[in-house]
C-alpha cells in the first residue's frame, strides 16, 4: 500500500445541459485507485456513478461541462491531455467495460476484429500477432473455440457471450484499470458469476486495478476492496469492505444495507428508504440526503457536509457520522 | 396449501411457438396451483418461459396443450371475447410499466379506462376512484395528469399497480415487476404488494429471476428450466432443503453482503450456459451443467416426483 | 365509489393534460422557422384558392388575341400566353384547381388506405397477406404510369384525375398503417389493454389510433405536396388536365417550349409553384419535428 | 439462402409483378375509348393508309391482328401480349408500322437508364459526404444550410428544376451549357444534375438522420472507450452502420427516379424512353406507350433489386429470404 495511487481524482463536477436546465450529475467527486486494487463505486440510478467515471475519459454524450482540480493517471494530468493523447490512454491505459452487451458492440462487425482494433489502434501488436492474441484472449476469457468464432458477428453469441467479447476488448492492451460500469446488471445470477469469475482471475492474473460500478452490495462487497457509496453526484462515504461491513457510518448508506433483500429476509418488516432520490438542477447547498435522513437536524439543511476522515481509511460526509456510529441498528 | 380452494389452476400447459420454421417448446407441461390469497412465485432465469407461463394462466395466450382454469372456468375451453367479462378479475402487471402504457394517456386516463372499459361506477365515480387508488398505491393525487414519459420507474410501477386495482382484481399476475428498479425503490414495491395483499385479500402469481423477492414474498416457489418445472415446493422447505441441482446453482449464485467478519463468498464459475431452447439436451434438460450428472440423466427423462409432501423435484437423484 | 366534486376536478385535470400536450406540440413547431414561413404560405395558397375564383380579373378561358404572348401591364399583371389568357386570372384558377385535386385525392387516398391497412394490421393472416400483395404491386409499379394509363382511359378532366391519384395514392397510407399497428399489435401495451379487458374495437380506438394518427397525419402533409406534383407532371407528358382549365403543370410544361422567347410566362407559375411545395414540405417536416420528437428524420 | 437463389426468386417475382402490369395495362386500354385493340378502330386509325396503299393496308392490318390476337377471346388477349411482350417481342408501333417498336427502344433505353444510373451515381458521390457532413456539424449553421438545400432539392420535383434551369443558362446567361438536345457530352451536364438534385436531397437528409442516430448508439462509445481515433469510430463504425438504414429507405426514392427521367428528357428534348411514351401517349400510339411503361417498370423493378441486395450483403443479420 506504499505505491502512489495509480489514478487520484479531486473534485470532478459534471454538468448536464437539458433544454433550458442544468442538471448537475456530479458535484465534486474526490477519490484515488491503488494499484491492484478494486474500487466498487455504488449507488442508486441518478447518482452520477457512471457519470464520474466515463466523464474523465471523456465518454459522457450530450451537451457536458466537466470541471476536475486534479485528475492524475500514472503520469498523466488527465485534464491537460489532448484528445489524441486521451484517445491513446483510452483502451491500451484503461479498459472500459459497458453495461448492456447486447448493445455494446458493434452489429456489423466481426467479433474478432472488435477485439483486433483495440490493439490495433494503439499499435499495441501488429496484425498477425493481434490475431493470435486475439486468440488467446478468447481463451482467457472463456470462449471456446475462439478460431472459429472469430468471424462471427454479434448475434450470434448469447448476452454472457458478447460480454465476455467485451472483456477481451477492453484488456487486450493489458490496461492497468479496468472499468467495468454495471458489468453484469443485465444478466441472470448464473452468467453474472461466470463473468465476475473471469475478471477476478484476470485481476488477480494481472495485478490490474478494477473499479466496480454497481448498484448491487453483493457484488461490490465480495469482489472489492473498497468501496465508496455516492448520492446525488457526492461521494457520501468511502470505507474499506470490513469497515463498510462493520461500520457504516453515512445514514444513506446504513439505509441502502438496509434495504437489501436476501434469501433469508422473510418475515422481517422492511425498511425502505422514504423518498426518492433528488434530481440536482442546482448545484448542492446542504446535505442533498438530509430530506430523507432520520438523523437529520437543523444544520443538515443549511451546510454541505464535506467528506472528512473517521479513521484510517475510512471518509465519509456527514455532520452526524458520529452518532450514526452510535446508534445501533 | 391443499386446504383452500385454488383460484387458479393451471395443469400441464404447454405452448410451442413457430420460428423462422423451427419449433419451440417455450413451455412443456407446467403445473401449477394459486390458492386465494395466496402467493406463488415462479423462479427461472432469462428465456426460461416463465413470463409465458404467467400469460397462459391467464388466457392472454392461448396454450398449445392443457389447460389453465380460474375461478372454476376452463380460459382453453373459452374464446377470447368470452374471456372478457372475467378479465377484471385476473389481471397482470408487467416489468416495464412505461411500455404497457399508452404514451398519448394520462395516467390518470389509463387508470379510468380500466373502470370504463369494465363499466364499472358512472363517470364521476370512476374518476373519484382514480383519486382514491392515487392514495392506496402511495401517490400523490397531482399525479393523473402526467404522461408516462414524465415519471420515474418506480412512480409508473405503482401508476402499474393502481391501473390493475381499479377493476377490483381476485388474482394478479406480477411479471418481474420490481426488476428494472433501484434496490430502496424495490423495497417499496414489495412492501405496497405485500399491503395489498393483507388489505383485499389478492392471490399473486409472481414472477421473477430473483429469489429473494421471491422468498419473501411467496407462499409456494416453482422453479422453471427450459420451459420445465424442475421443482417445487412450500417456501420454506424449498430454502432449507433445495434438491434440484438447478434450484441449489440459482441460490448458490445469488452474492450476498457478507456478515461484518465473515469470509467472502468465492466467485467460482458455474458450469455452461443454458441451451439453446430450439435445441434442448436429450434427458434430463439440465445435464448438460448439472454437476452431479450420471449416465443415466443423459438417457432418461427424470418424471417430477414427490421427495416429502408438496416438495417434488425433477431429478433422479434427488432423495 | 364515492366523493363525486373531486372526479368532476379530476376531469377537468385530465382534459387541460390533453391541452398542454397541443401546446407543447405547438411550441416545438414554432420554434422551427421555416416550418413557420411554409405554414404562412401554406394558408396563403389556401386563402387563394378560395377566394380566387371571384377575385380573378378575368375568366380562365377568356382569351384576347390581340394581347397574345403580352409582357405585364397594368391590365395583365402578370403578362398574357400564346392565347392572350390572362396569367394572373389563370393563376389564380390554377390554385384553386390544384388544391382540389390535391386535397380530394390526399384525402381519399388516405381515408381507404387508413381502414384497409388498420384492417390488415389487426387481422393478420389472410387478409393482411393478400392486403399486402397488392400494395407490393403499387410499389412495384410507379405510380405515375399508372396514373398515365388511366388518364388515358378516362379523360383529363378534374374527376379522373383525381380518381387516378387516388388509385394510386392509398397503398403508401395503408403499408405505414399497417407497419405502425403490427409494430404495436404484440407489443406491451396492447397486452396490456387486452389484459383489462378492452374489445379489440376498444384497443383500436383508445390505444392504437391515438399512437398512430400524429404519423398518419404526417405522411398526409406529404402526401398532399405529392400528389401536386404528379398532378402538374402529368401536363409534362402532354397528358395533364384539359385545356382550357388551366393549371400549374400546363403552364410550366407550355413556357418551357417558349421560354426564349416569352420568359415571364415561366417566372409565375413555375415561382409559385416551387415555393408551394416546398412550403408544403417544411410544414411537414415541422409537424413530424412537433408530432414525433424522438422519431424519424 | 444463398444469393444466388434470393436473385432467382426475385427474378420470378419481378416476372409476376411485371406480367400483372402488362395484363392490366392491356385491359384498361382494350376498353379505352378510342381503343387501338379493336379490329374497327385499327381500321378507322389506318383509314389514310387504305386509300394510298391497299396493298400495304391489309398487310399491316394482318400484321397487327396476328400480333395482338384481336379475332381471339379477350383473356387470350391478355395472354397472347403478355408472352409476347415478355420474350420482348413488341411488334410494330402504329405511329410509325414499318418499324419494329425494338428498333426504336434500341437507342431510346439506353440513353434513359444511363440517365437513371448516372444520376444517382453522382447523387451518391454528392450527398453521401455532405450527409456526413451535416451530421458531424449537427446543429451547426453548416448543417441549417445543408438541411434546407437538401429540403429544396427534395421538394423541387425535376420538372420544375428543369424549366428553372432552362431559364437560366438559356435565357440569363446563354451558351454556357446546351438547353436542348442530345449527342455533345455537354448536352448531359442539365438533365444529370435536374434528375440527381432529388436524390442529393434525400441521400443528405436520409444520411444525416441515420448517422446521427448510429453516433448514439453504444457501440460507438465502445469503439471511444477501445481508444479508435474519432474519424475511425465515425467512419468504420457509424457510418458503416448507417449505411444499412440508409439503403432501407433510399429505394422509393431511386424508383422514382426512373419517373423524373420521363419528365427531364422531354423538358430537354432527350431521345429516351420518356420522350418516346409521352409521344404515344399525346398520339395515342398504344402498343408504344405501353411497352416503354413496361420496359420503365423494368428498369425500377431492377433498381429495387439492386437496392434489396446491396442491403443484404451490407447487413449481417439479414438472411436472404
Amino acid at each position: 500500500m506504499a505505491d502512489p495511487p495509480l489514478l487520484t481524482i479531486d473534485a470532478l463536477h459534471t454538468y448536464f445541459r437539458r433544454g433550458t436546465e442544468t442538471i448537475y450529475a456530479v458535484n465534486g467527486v474526490s477519490f484515488t485507485v491503488l494499484p491492484g486494487e478494486a474500487v466498487g463505486v455504488v449507488g442508486e440510478s441518478g447518482s452520477g456513478k457512471s457519470v464520474t467515471m466515463l466523464s474523465l475519459l471523456g465518454l459522457v454524450r450530450g451537451r457536458v461541462t466537466v470541471r476536475v482540480a486534479q485528475a492524475q493517471f500514472k503520469s498523466w494530468d488527465l485534464t491537460r491531455l489532448s484528445r489524441r493523447q486521451l484517445e491513446d490512454v483510452r483502451g491500451r491505459d484503461i479498459g472500459v467495460v459497458f453495461q448492456d452487451p447486447m448493445t455494446s458492440l458493434n452489429p456489423v462487425m466481426r467479433v474478432g476484429d472488435q477485439v483486433m482494433e483495440a490493439m490495433l489502434a494503439h499499435q499495441y501488436a501488429p496484425p498477425q500477432a493481434a490475431f493470435r492474441r486475439t486468440l488467446d484472449l478468447f481463451r482467457e476469457v472463456g470462449i471456446p473455440d475462439g478460431a472459429a468464432r472469430f468471424r462471427a458477428y454479434p448475434h450470434e453469441f448469447s448476452g454472457g457471450m458478447r460480454q465476455r467479447i467485451m472483456l477481451a476488448v477492453a484488456i487486450a492492451c493489458e490496461p492497468e484499470l479496468l472499468i467495468a460500469d454495471e458489468p453484469t446488471t443485465a444478466l441472470d445470477v448464473t452468467v453474472q458469476m461466470q463473468i465476475l469469475s473471469v475478471l477476478q482471475a484476470l485481476r488477480s492474473r494481472r495485478r490490474m486495478s478494477v473499479v466496480m460500478i454497481t448498484h448491487d452490495f453483493g457484488v461490490a462487497t465480495n469482489f472489492c476492496d473498497r468501496i465508496l457509496v455516492l448520492y446525488a453526484g457526492r461521494v457520501v462515504e468511502s470505507a474499506a469492505v470490513t469497515d463498510f461491513l462493520a461500520r457504516p457510518a453515512h445514514p444513506y448508506t446504513r439505509g441502502l444495507k438496509g434495504s437489501i433483500l436476501e434469501i433469508g429476509s422473510r418475515g422481517r418488516s422492511l425498511t425502505p428508504i422514504a423518498g426518492s432520490p433528488p434530481t440536482l438542477t442546482a448545484p448542492p447547498t446542504a446535505c442533498t440526503f438530509a430530506p430523507r435522513c432520520p438523523f437529520a437536524v437543523p444544520q443538515c439543511a443549511e451546510e454541505l457536509p464535506q467528506l472528512r476522515t473517521l479513521s484510517a481509511g475510512h471518509q465519509v460526509a456527514c455532520h452526524r457520522a458520529e452518532e450514526v456510529l452510535d446508534h445501533v441498528g | 396449501m391443499s386446504g383452500e380452494a385454488p383460484i387458479l389452476s393451471v395443469q400441464d400447459i404447454s405452448k410451442d411457438f413457430v420460428v423462422n420454421r423451427r419449433v419451440l417448446h417455450a413451455v412443456r407441461r407446467v403445473s401449477l396451483t394459486v390458492p386465494a390469497g395466496r402467493t406463488v412465485g415462479l423462479v427461472g432465469e432469462s428465456g426460461s418461459g416463465k413470463s409465458t407461463v404467467g400469460r397462459l394462466a391467464i388466457g392472454l395466450l392461448p396454450a398449445t396443450g392443457g389447460r389453465s382454469v380460474f375461478q372454476g372456468h376452463d380460459l382453453s375451453q373459452m374464446s377470447a371475447r368470452a374471456m372478457r367479462p372475467l378479465r377484471h378479475a385476473m389481471q397482470i402487471i408487467f416489468q416495464d410499466p412505461q411500455a404497457s402504457l399508452s404514451p398519448r394517456m394520462t395516467v390518470g386516463a389509463a387508470v379510468y379506462d380500466a373502470m370504463a372499459i369494465h363499466r364499472l361506477g358512472t363517470p364521476k365515480e370512476r374518476w373519484s376512484r382514480v383519486e382514491m387508488l392515487w392514495e392506496r398505491v402511495g401517490l400523490p393525487s397531482s399525479i393523473g395528469t402526467a404522461y408516462p414519459f414524465e415519471l420515474s420507474g418506480g412512480q409508473l410501477q405503482r401508476v402499474g399497480i393502481a391501473r390493475s386495482l381499479a377493476v377490483n382484481p381476485a388474482l394478479v399476475v406480477c411479471d418481474e415487476p420490481v426488476s428494472a428498479l433501484d434496490v430502496s425503490i424495490q423495497l417499496q414495491i414489495i412492501q405496497l404488494l405485500k399491503t395489498l395483499q393483507d388489505d383485499l385479500g389478492l392471490s399473486y402469481l409472481f414472477i421473477s429471476h430473483n429469489l429473494a423477492v421471491v422468498e419473501y414474498l411467496s407462499d409456494t416457489v416453482v422453479v422453471i428450466y427450459l420451459g420445465e418445472v424442475v421443482e417445487t415446493a412450500p417456501v420454506e422447505a424449498l430454502f432449507r432443503r433445495p434438491s434440484h441441482p438447478y434450484t441449489r446453482l440459482l441460490i448458490d449464485s445469488i452474492l450476498r453482503v457478507p456478515a461484518p467478519g465473515a469470509p467472502l463468498q468465492p466467485l467460482t464459475a458455474p458450469v455452461g450456459e443454458m441451451p439453446s431452447p430450439f435445441a434442448p439436451p436429450v434427458g434430463c434438460a439440465f445435464h448438460s451443467r448439472c454437476p452431479l450428472a450420471v449416465d443415466r440423466c443423459s438417457q432418461e427423462v427424470p418424471t417430477l416426483r414427490a421427495i416429502d409432501p408438496e416438495h417434488w423435484v425433477k431429478c433422479h437423484l434427488a432423495d | 365509489m364515492m366523493v363525486p366534486a373531486m372526479g368532476a376536478a379530476a376531469a377537468g385535470r385530465a382534459a387541460s393534460a390533453r391541452t398542454s400536450a397541443a401546446r407543447r406540440a405547438w411550441a416545438r413547431y414554432r420554434a422551427n422557422p421555416l416550418a413557420v414561413v411554409g405554414l404562412v404560405w401554406v394558408l396563403v395558397f389556401f386563402l387563394l384558392g378560395i377566394i380566387g375564383p371571384w377575385v380573378a380579373p378575368h375568366g380562365y378561358a377568356q382569351t384576347n388575341y390581340l394581347m397574345a404572348n403580352h409582357p405585364p401591364t397594368w391590365a395583365y399583371p402578370m403578362g398574357t400566353d400564346s392565347l392572350g389568357h390572362d396569367m394572373f386570372s389563370e393563376i389564380l384558377f390554377s390554385i384553386r384547381f390544384a388544391l382540389e385535386i390535391a386535397i380530394f385525392a390526399s384525402l381519399a387516398a388516405f381515408a381507404v388506405g387508413t381502414v384497409l391497412g388498420l384492417w390488415a394490421g389487426l387481422q393478420g393472416g389472410w387478409v393482411d397477406a393478400s392486403l399486402m400483395r397488392i400494395v407490393d404491386f403499387f410499389f412495384a409499379f410507379p405510380a405515375y404510369f399508372l396514373d398515365l394509363i388511366l388518364v388515358t382511359k378516362f379523360g383529363r378532366g378534374m374527376g379522373p384525375i383525381i380518381f387516378a391519384l387516388a388509385v394510386t395514392g392509398w397503398a403508401g397510407y395503408a403499408r405505414l398503417i399497417r407497419g405502425l399497428v403490427l409494430g404495436m399489435r404484440d407489443g406491451e401495451m396492447v397486452e396490456a389493454a387486452r389484459a383489462l379487458g378492452a374489445s379489440p374495437l376498444h384497443v383500436a380506438a383508445r390505444y392504437l389510433f391515438p399512437n398512430v394518427v400524429s404519423n398518419m397525419l404526417i405522411a398526409l402533409a406529404f402526401g398532399i405536396p405529392g400528389d401536386l406534383t404528379v398532378q402538374a407532371a402529368l401536363s409534362v407528358v402532354g397528358m395533364g388536365l384539359n385545356p382550357p382549365l388551366p393549371s400549374f403543370g400546363n403552364m410550366i410544361a407550355a413556357a418551357g417550349g417558349n421560354i426564349l422567347g416569352y420568359p415571364w410566362l415561366l417566372y409565375w407559375p413555375a415561382g409559385i409553384f416551387a415555393v408551394t411545395l416546398l412550403s408544403f414540405l417544411f410544414v411537414a417536416d415541422g409537424l413530424q419535428e412537433a408530432l414525433n420528437p424522438k422519431g424519424g428524420y | 439462402m444463398g444469393v444466388f437463389r434470393y436473385i432467382l426468386k426475385r427474378l420470378v417475382s419481378i416476372l409476376g409483378t411485371i406480367s400483372a402490369v402488362l395484363a392490366l395495362s392491356f385491359i384498361l386500354m382494350h376498353y379505352a375509348p378510342g381503343s387501338f385493340f379493336s379490329s374497327a378502330n385499327l381500321a378507322s386509325a389506318m383509314g389514310t393508309l387504305r386509300m394510298e396503299n391497299a396493298h400495304l393496308y391489309a398487310s399491316y392490318m394482318q400484321m397487327f391482328r396476328d400480333r395482338y390476337g384481336l379475332n381471339l377471346p379477350l383473356w387470350r388477349q391478355v395472354l397472347e401480349y403478355v408472352w409476347h411482350s415478355l420474350s420482348f417481342n413488341f411488334g410494330n408501333s402504329f405511329e410509325n408500322p414499318s418499324v419494329p417498336i425494338m428498333e426504336q427502344l434500341r437507342t431510346a433505353f439506353p440513353i434513359s437508364a444511363g440517365l437513371a444510373l448516372g444520376s444517382i451515381v453522382l447523387a451518391l458521390m454528392v450527398g453521401f459526404p455532405l450527409g456526413v457532413v451535416a451530421a458531424l456539424r449537427r446543429n451547426t449553421w453548416v448543417d441549417s444550410v445543408l438541411t434546407t438545400l437538401s429540403m429544396a432539392g427534395q421538394a423541387l420535383p425535376s420538372f420544375v428544376l428543369a424549366v428553372i434551369l432552362v431559364l437560366v443558362f438559356g435565357v440569363w446567361m446563354p451558351g454556357l451549357v446546351p438547353v436542348n438536345g442530345w449527342g455533345t457530352p455537354a448536352n448531359v451536364v442539365l438533365p444529370i444534375v435536374c434528375l440527381a438534385a432529388g436524390n442529393v436531397g434525400v441521400v443528405t437528409r436520409y444520411m444525416r438522420g441515420s448517422l446521427i442516430e448510429s453516433l448514439r448508439q453504444d457501440y460507438i462509445r465502445t469503439a471511444e472507450a477501445k481508444g479508435v481515433p474519432y474519424r475511425s469510430v465515425v467512419w468504420r463504425h457509424a457510418v458503416r452502420n448507417s449505411l444499412t438504414a440508409l439503403v432501407t429507405v433510399i429505394g422509393p426514392s431511386f424508383a422514382f427516379t426512373v419517373v423524373s427521367t420521363v419528365w427531364v428528357e422531354n423538358i430537354f428534348s432527350i431521345p429516351g424512353l420518356g420522350t418516346l411514351l409521352s409521344g404515344a401517349f399525346v398520339d395515342d400510339d398504344i402498343p408504344l406507350a405501353i411497352t416503354s411503361v413496361f420496359l420503365l417498370c423494368l428498369m425500377v423493378m431492377g433498381m429495387n433489386l439492386l437496392v434489396d441486395l446491396s442491403y443484404a450483403l451490407m447487413n449481417p443479420r439479414v438472411r436472404l429470404e
